[in-house]
């Protein structure tokens, strides 16, 4: 049992921090994006195949991972989110941005599968796959490595925004676009940015994931729609939101799982998120605006 | 006799009192008009009528009706049809199709609908415009039909939210004269503007509110004399001078 | 408003008529040759079982290139000279995709023949179409019980059913009780939550009853999950003595790598063929996978006529070894052409007579771990054997031992039970 | 050539035109009021003027450059600050930072502190909350907050729109002071209005506008006793 | 002979429709049928989603749900109780009726991106819900098994057919009962009512329309609708399973077709499926195994041109060329 909340608790932080890049750039743009899966299976190649060519850690590949995946994001804004969003500006309720999200996803997920074909991958490190005991509860290294990089990495986040010049720019982006450009500020490279940093972020959630995860090209799908339960549940654009939002789903899933089969923890995430949806679509802990 | 009554209505947002006792009385027939400074809470004091706010207290008769808590659309349909500031087309839809779903109220059958369009349409001198898509009209366009919309529901009173802002001179003009051909044809017609020059030469009354209150209320003559919409307009020292 | 959506209905309707022709075009060409006997396959190509399907496809063209390159049928008959065409259709591993492939086969490219199509639940709806229509629907490796038994005339499987795997694997059990003297009582069942998964569950539950053994684990796992912690920990409570797993590929490597991460060791963890014989599996599970016993048709290390020189030349053509799934689609692929040969028609009435009076022994047929194919009223092949490999380590690799039946076992190698450091 | 020049500018939204060959000019060091009634252009001209919109004809000319076509983070870097109507603080941002988000532009960023200490030097209020949240504070000190975050910008030409729209009366002569306090240091500054006395009492040279037509012009204190200023608001 | 615009496009329509009539007849290859199936398929269930997700204004992302439950409403009948799949189809038809209703009052008040997740969120739930469920009582769901319909000779009664073209035809007739439906209502005070709210539901509120309403009764007519091709689908295919009548894939393509043919349009949903699924079942016949995946990424690509460059959808443009071609035929005929 007290392995199974710790492994909720680590497995949370993991998928709360996949979640992280989708609540940004919601926060920012307002659009939710449909291809983070896609992104977040483009992070776990970069690092599938940094790890195979270099034969070094994982952990050792996020500083070619984080590169790619921001600038992928960055020019996928820039050339096929952006013309779509500037024609909606004024649209009541925006959904091209969606579909295009999700024509990237879509893209994305079968370039992979002709590149790279349709088996699973894995990495084997066996240094930090074995599960350690901390005071009688187990839990695998990578997990645990995991965990401290989410916290770290939306620390850090959380740091950027709170106190850099980009960071603030970012934020005052977020909550008024027009005041924004104003002062100054491009809010197209703020969105580009944004854009750039959660992919980045899903970049740094593959190689998190992969050591103990399997990469093959559709595998962001079951992410995907785990991140959105997560964001929702969290409030949308809120980045503590997103990992608490983790946390629940990595709970209900670790714990609650101990108590009813396993198959049927997922559709009790979904009658939660419904719920929460109905009652209180702001989220649990979203505060508008804030991050 | 009124035909429509507000008493003591207070709308808060918040900690933010943006109507504060209202108590107001439209007579049938008659053309009011309500006057104030932007932000002086008349948008929300009409939103309130129309049922697209719920008044935080008070209350509000049309025509015999309580309507405080009614829907937008059961106003609608007792006769009180309004137009917005932001004027709200179906962009993508004909003139004559964003009419006709006013002239629906009446009856259920897609000729008869069409056919009150149309006359609406006439009316307002828009006829020739009936086929063009309502984002490729000009403003003055949009805002005819923005008022035809409404009138397709031959409604009993109409709430004109600044129906000539933004309008040339000339403009204004001829939608004087269309608000004062709706008035003939028995129609009840409140309406809010800022251009007091414009407002008085329909209005047999006028409201003046400031800071979500009525500071003034009476025939035009009198409210344009009146010291505290003078202040309210023009500052405080105006008054003095 | 009403004219207009009446004239973009007939203008849809145009295109339409314009699509017709265009596609019209495309049914003279595909009719136009007919010396050959077409073999419709369908196999996951793409999607989770993607390695197994490309793998059996690879010798499938392997066979039907040599064969071809032969001169094709030599028989007395309308298929004397006649070559194998063959035409190959993805699943997606997905039931509908799986139906709509064989409709396509049948009704558009007007084959003789399908095989495929590896997942169990694919087989089952797709293999009915092929009945509807009379074309023979040869099975080589779907298990599951019900794909037979059906009253299906033209359909033929080569494979064991899944009760005679659960039944084997059962027998394991006691074999290794009574060979090691250890009292086993307890077991724990982990399937993956699909028709598979599904039918392998009931059958043990079954048989846990009849041998005497008490369940205390029984857990289904969606096949999407992204964390299969909850289940292994859920194991490590219960600690049955044996753990029996059905799995697809994806999960097998997930659910080994958290077992060996957790150090879950029940004495002996037996998986059923399924993701634990895909070929990626030993490759992303190396030394965690050590002495898990799987269940298999067909081992390389099997002393058996011909396989080395098969292997060899299979090899130098693809590159990889030749392996269960190779070796699955190999048998069918033969089988095929045998009795196609003996018939010398593409009747499919001709065909199931021969299957049914056919028992092939020799020549291709001498690798499996079955002395012959012969196939009931039922189209199910009888006497389809099963052995047990245990996965254990040779020289600097993981490999599959075949360890049981004794006979069949691997020289120097012997059943280790229960695994060292269990708990 | 003056500081800034609008020479015949038409400007619209989409299809619909609301400036009509507007021009006006503005010297170095001026304060010049845009006055007229709700929908005359007044916040349009600003908004094209900073670069979120953009003429259909004409020229604006600053410091010998045209501007028309550039983009608003442009134009802020050349020193045309827009306090916009309604404020527009970022509501989630403490007053420092909305503050500091005033210096984003490079000319003003290596200077923020500094200028930072001059903004709360000329509202002490604003000191005291500098830690509170913009979208909790009253709407006088949003006000300062706004008019500070401009002044943060280094502006060379300071725009206000509606300054003392929904702020009490004494409040209002508090921000008149205070934008009189401004342009005496030597910042040019246009001032659009409702409030007619207010701004002209502090302002050089004032411009009416009516339905997008520029109607007046001239010394300030001359339109203040005209009655035909008085009559295109009250209709007298 | 001289013809006016509106002759010669009833004309064409009138061709068409027999060529539409007629297709099984020429063509042989019962292939080419079944992908007139799929498409056909596909136009009908992208016209069902379209009252909600075109002419009502919002995102709905959960539409296979409706199909897994008319499916497996009228298979459980059908399978355990011998009820024709024609009754199954009517009662699967009403039940989703109901659950579209059900789901829909508090979805309806979420806005834009929310909603598209709340759908997804029903979708799903309702595909894990058959997918986990083995049996309620004495009815046996399957599970994750799902279900097979035993093929028991051709009979209308049974809904079974060993040849397309009865599918074929049965499907082009419910198509076109829809479509005429859709011409119908949308000429309807509920048509007018319903797209008044989709386009602005303030604006429509003002002028008597009771938005929430008309969003619920176009929510109930997409889920009859969808469920009842989700009878089809089971008969069609004969075999029924949570992850292929119920997955997000199939929620999506429905919504995609719609939208790239143009949503809140009747023509919308018909290019939509002509242009997308030929494409697909092409691609993914031809080069199957050669490059899997090349069909699904030239779909996403579609997607993001449309959404830049065509955002109303591909009819836009070719309404105006088709517009154009009539013009010219009129000229034509005159001179």
């Amino acid at each position: 049992m007290g392995s199974a909340i710790l492994n909720g608790i680590l497995m949370g932080s993991i998928y709360g921090l996949t979640a992280v890049g989708l609540t940004l750039i919601f926060g920012v743009l307002k659009v939710i994006n449909f291809a983070q899966g896609a992104f977040l299976m483009s992070g776990l190649f970069a690092t599938y195949w940094f790890v195979k060519f270099t034969g070094t850690n994982p952990y050792l590949a996020l500083v070619v991972v984080v590169p790619f995946t921001y600038f992928m994001g960055y020019y996928i804004q820039k050339f096929l989110i952006k013309p779509v969003f500037e024609s909606e500006k004024d649209v009541r309720e925006p959904i091209g941005v969606i579909i295009v999200t999700t024509g990237i996803w879509y893209m994305l997920d079968n370039l992979a599968l002709m590149l790279f074909g349709a088996q699973y991958r894995t990495i084997n490190v066996p240094s930090v796959s074995k599960a350690i005991s901390i005071f009688g509860l187990y839990a695998p290294l990578s997990k645990i490595i995991g965990f401290f990089i989410s916290i770290t990495v939306s620390g850090l986040l959380f740091w950027f925004l709170k106190y850099s010049k980009m960071g603030k720019a970012i934020r005052a982006t977020s909550q008024d676009r027009e005041a924004a450009s104003l002062m100054g500020i491009n809010q197209y490279k703020i969105y580009n940015v944004t854009f750039g940093i959660g992919t980045a972020i899903c970049g740094i959630a593959g190689a998190v994931l992969l050591p103990f995860y399997y990469v093959y090209p559709t595998v962001g799908m079951h992410l995907d729609i785990m991140d959105f339960v997560i964001v929702v549940l969290g409030g949308l654009g809120s980045i503590p939101g997103a990992l608490v939002g983790g946390l629940i789903i990595g709970l209900i899933e670790s714990v609650g799982s101990q108590f009813i089969a396993y198959s049927w923890t997922i559709e009790v995430i979904y009658i939660i998120f419904l719920i929460i949806l109905f009652v209180k679509p702001s989220g649990l802990f979203g505060v508008k605006g804030e991050f | 006799m009124a035909i429509l009554k507000t008493e003591k209505i207070i709308k808060k947002f918040g900690g933010l009192v943006a109507v504060k006792n209202m108590d107001f009385e439209v007579n049938e027939k008659e053309i009011v008009g309500i006057i104030g400074a932007n932000g002086a809470g008349k948008t929300t004091f009409f939103n309130c009528i129309s049922g697209n706010l719920e008044p935080t207290s008070g209350r509000i008769i049309f025509d015999g009706h309580n309507i405080t808590k009614y829907k937008p659309y059961q106003i609608a349909k007792l006769g009180l049809a309004r137009t917005f500031q932001v004027v709200k087309p179906f962009a993508n839809k004909t003139v004559l199709y964003n009419v006709t779903v006013g002239a629906f109220v009446k009856t259920q059958h897609k000729k008869d609908a069409i056919e009150k369009a149309e006359e609406t349409i006439n009316f307002l001198n828009i006829y020739e415009k009936k086929n063009v898509l309502a984002k490729n009209l000009t403003l003055p366009e949009r805002k005819r039909l923005e008022l035809a919309r409404a009138l397709a529901t031959r409604p009993k009173l109409l709430l004109l939210d600044e129906v000539m802002a933004g309008l040339r001179p000339d403009e204004i003009k001829d939608m004087l004269k269309i608000i004062e051909k709706i008035n003939n044809h028995g129609v009840t017609i409140v309406i809010i503007e800022h251009i007091m020059q414009v407002i008085m030469s329909v209005s047999k009354r006028i409201y003046a509110m400031n800071f979500g209150e009525k500071i003034a209320c009476g025939t035009p003559e009198e409210v344009a004399k009146n010291k505290n919409v003078i202040k309210a307009y023009l500052g405080d020292e105006y008054v003095i001078s | 408003m009403c004219k207009l959506n009446w004239f973009k209905f007939s203008f849809s309707l145009m295109l339409f008529f314009f699509v017709t022709l265009f596609s019209g075009a495309f049914v003279n060409s595909a009719n136009a040759q007919k010396k050959e006997v077409v073999i419709g396959n369908i196999l996951p190509l793409s999607g989770p079982s993607a390695s197994a399907g490309v793998e059996g496809k690879k010798m499938r063209e392997f066979i039907v290139k040599q064969f071809n390159a032969n001169g094709g049928f030599e028989c007395k008959g309308e298929l004397n000279g006649a070559k194998i065409k063959m035409i190959y259709l993805d699943t997606k591993s997905n039931p509908t995709v799986g139906v709509t492939d064989v409709q396509q086969l049948i009704n558009g490219d007007n084959v003789d023949l399908i095989t495929g199509a590896w997942n169990s639940g694919v087989t089952y709806p797709a293999s009915q179409v092929a009945e509807m229509h009379k074309v023979p629907f040869v099975v080589p490796v779907s298990v599951m019980d019900r794909i037979t038994g059906r009253g299906f005339k033209y359909l033929f499987r080569i494979a064991a059913k899944d009760s005679w795997w659960t039944r084997d694997q059962f027998r394991f059990i006691d074999y290794l009780a009574k060979k090691t003297n250890k009292k086993i009582k307890t077991l724990g069942l982990v399937y993956i939550n699909n028709d598979f998964g599904k039918s392998f569950d009931d059958s043990w539950l079954k048989l846990a009853k009849q041998h005497g053994y008490k369940v205390i684990l029984n857990e289904s796992y969606a096949e999407t999950a992204t964390d299969l912690t909850p289940v292994v920990l859920k194991i490590k409570s219960a600690k049955p003595q044996i753990l029996l797993v059905v799995s697809d590929a994806a999960d097998a490597i997930l659910l080994q790598n958290t077992m060996a991460n957790y150090d879950v060791r029940p004495w002996a963890v037996i998986s059923s063929g399924g993701g634990q014989a895909d070929p990626a599996f030993i490759k992303n599970t190396g030394k965690n996978a050590d002495y898990l016993f799987d269940m298999s048709e067909w081992a390389p290390d099997m002393n058996k006529p011909g396989l080395k020189e098969l292997n060899k030349k299979f090899k130098k053509a693809y590159g990889i070894d030749v392996n269960g799934e190779t070796m699955d689609a190999y048998v069918g692929m033969h089988t095929i052409i045998a009795v196609l040969k003996k018939t010398c028609s593409t009747n499919p009435d001709k065909f199931r007579k021969e299957m049914l009076r056919s028992k092939l022994s020799t020549g291709p047929f001498t690798v499996m771990s079955y002395p012959y194919v012969k196939f009931d009223k039922d189209g199910q092949n009888v006497d389809a054997g099963l052995i047990l490999v245990q996965v254990r380590k040779v020289g600097n690799k993981y490999e599959r031992v075949t360890v049981w039946p004794e006979e069949d076992a691997r020289a120097g190698f012997k059943v280790v039970f229960p695994q060292p450091n269990h708990y | 050539m003056s500081f800034l020049e609008i020479a015949n500018i038409d400007v619209a939204y989409g299809d619909i035109e609301v400036l009509f060959d507007v021009s006006l000019y503005i010297e170095k060091g001026e304060v010049l009021s845009v006055i007229g009634a709700n929908g005359a252009g007044k916040t349009t001209t600003l908004k094209t003027i900073s670069g979120l919109l953009h003429p259909k004809k004409g020229s604006i000319i600053f410091n010998d450059k045209r501007i028309d076509n550039l983009s608003p983070e442009i134009i802020v870097e050349r020193g045309i600050i827009h306090v916009p109507e309604g404020r527009r603080l970022f509501p989630f941002m403490s007053v420092e930072e909305n503050l500091e988000m005033g210096s984003y532009n490079s000319r003003a960023y290596d200077d923020r502190f500094e200028t930072m200490k001059k903004v709360f030097d000329l509202f002490p209020r604003l000191k005291e909350r500098r830690r509170q949240l913009a979208g909790t504070l009253s709407g006088g000190e949003r006000q300062m907050v706004a008019v500070g975050r401009g002044l943060m910008a280094k502006p060379e030409i300071l725009m206000f729109d509606e300054p003392s729209l929904g702020l009490a009366p004494i409040l209002v002569k508090d921000m008149m002071t205070a934008i009189k306090e401004i342009a005496d240091k030597g910042t040019t500054i246009i001032l659009v209005e409702q409030n007619i006395h207010a701004s002209l009492n502090i302002s050089n040279r004032a411009y009416v506008l009516e339905q997008g037509y520029v109607v007046n012009n001239g010394d300030a204190k001359q339109l203040l006793d005209d009655p035909s200023v008085q009559k295109a608001f009250l209709g007298i | 002979m001289k013809f006016s615009e509106k002759q010669i496009k009833l004309i064409l329509l009138m061709l068409s429709a027999i060529v539409v009539f007629l297709i099984p007849v020429f063509i042989k290859n019962q292939g080419y049928i079944q992908i007139f199936i799929v498409v056909m398929f596909f136009m009908y269930i992208a016209t069902a989603w379209n009252f909600v997700g075109g002419f009502a204004g919002v995102l709905p992302l959960g539409n296979a749900a409706f199909i897994a439950i008319g499916a497996y409403t009228s298979t459980i009948l059908f399978v355990q109780y011998g009820i024709s799949p024609w009754v199954g189809m009517l009662a699967g038809g009403i039940i989703s009726a109901i659950i579209g209703i059900i789901i829909g009052l508090p979805t309806f008040k979420l806005r834009g991106a929310y909603f598209a997740l709340a759908t997804i969120a029903f979708g799903e739930g309702i595909k894990v819900l058959f997918q986990n469920i083995d049996k309620i009582g004495s009815v046996n769901v399957g599970g994750a098994r799902g279900i097979l319909i035993s093929y028991s000779g051709d009979s209308f009664a049974n809904f079974q057919w060993v040849s397309r073209i009865p599918y074929y035809y049965i499907i082009l007739v419910m198509l076109i009962i829809l479509l005429a439906i859709t011409v119908f209502l949308m000429n309807s005070k509920m048509g007018y009512y319903l797209i008044a709210g989709g386009e602005d539901p303030e604006a429509a509120a003002s002028l008597g329309v009771n938005v929430a309403k008309y969003k619920l009764i176009a929510m109930a007519l997409s889920a009859f609708f969808t469920a009842i091709a989700g009878t089809f689908y089971a008969q069609w295919i004969l075999y029924i399973l949570p992850k292929s009548v119920g997955s997000i894939d199939l929620s999506f393509e429905i919504a995609f077709i719609a939208i790239i043919g143009g949503r809140g349009t009747i023509i919308g949903p018909i290019l939509g499926a002509l242009l997308l699924k030929p494409l697909g079942e092409l691609t993914r016949t031809y080069l199957g195994g050669a490059l899997p995946g090349l069909h699904l990424f030239i779909l996403g690509l579609i997607l993001v041109l449309v959404m830049i460059y065509q955002p109303r959808g591909i009819q836009e443009v070719l309404t105006k060329i088709f517009n154009r071609f009539v013009k010219k035929m009129v000229t034509i005929k005159r001179s």
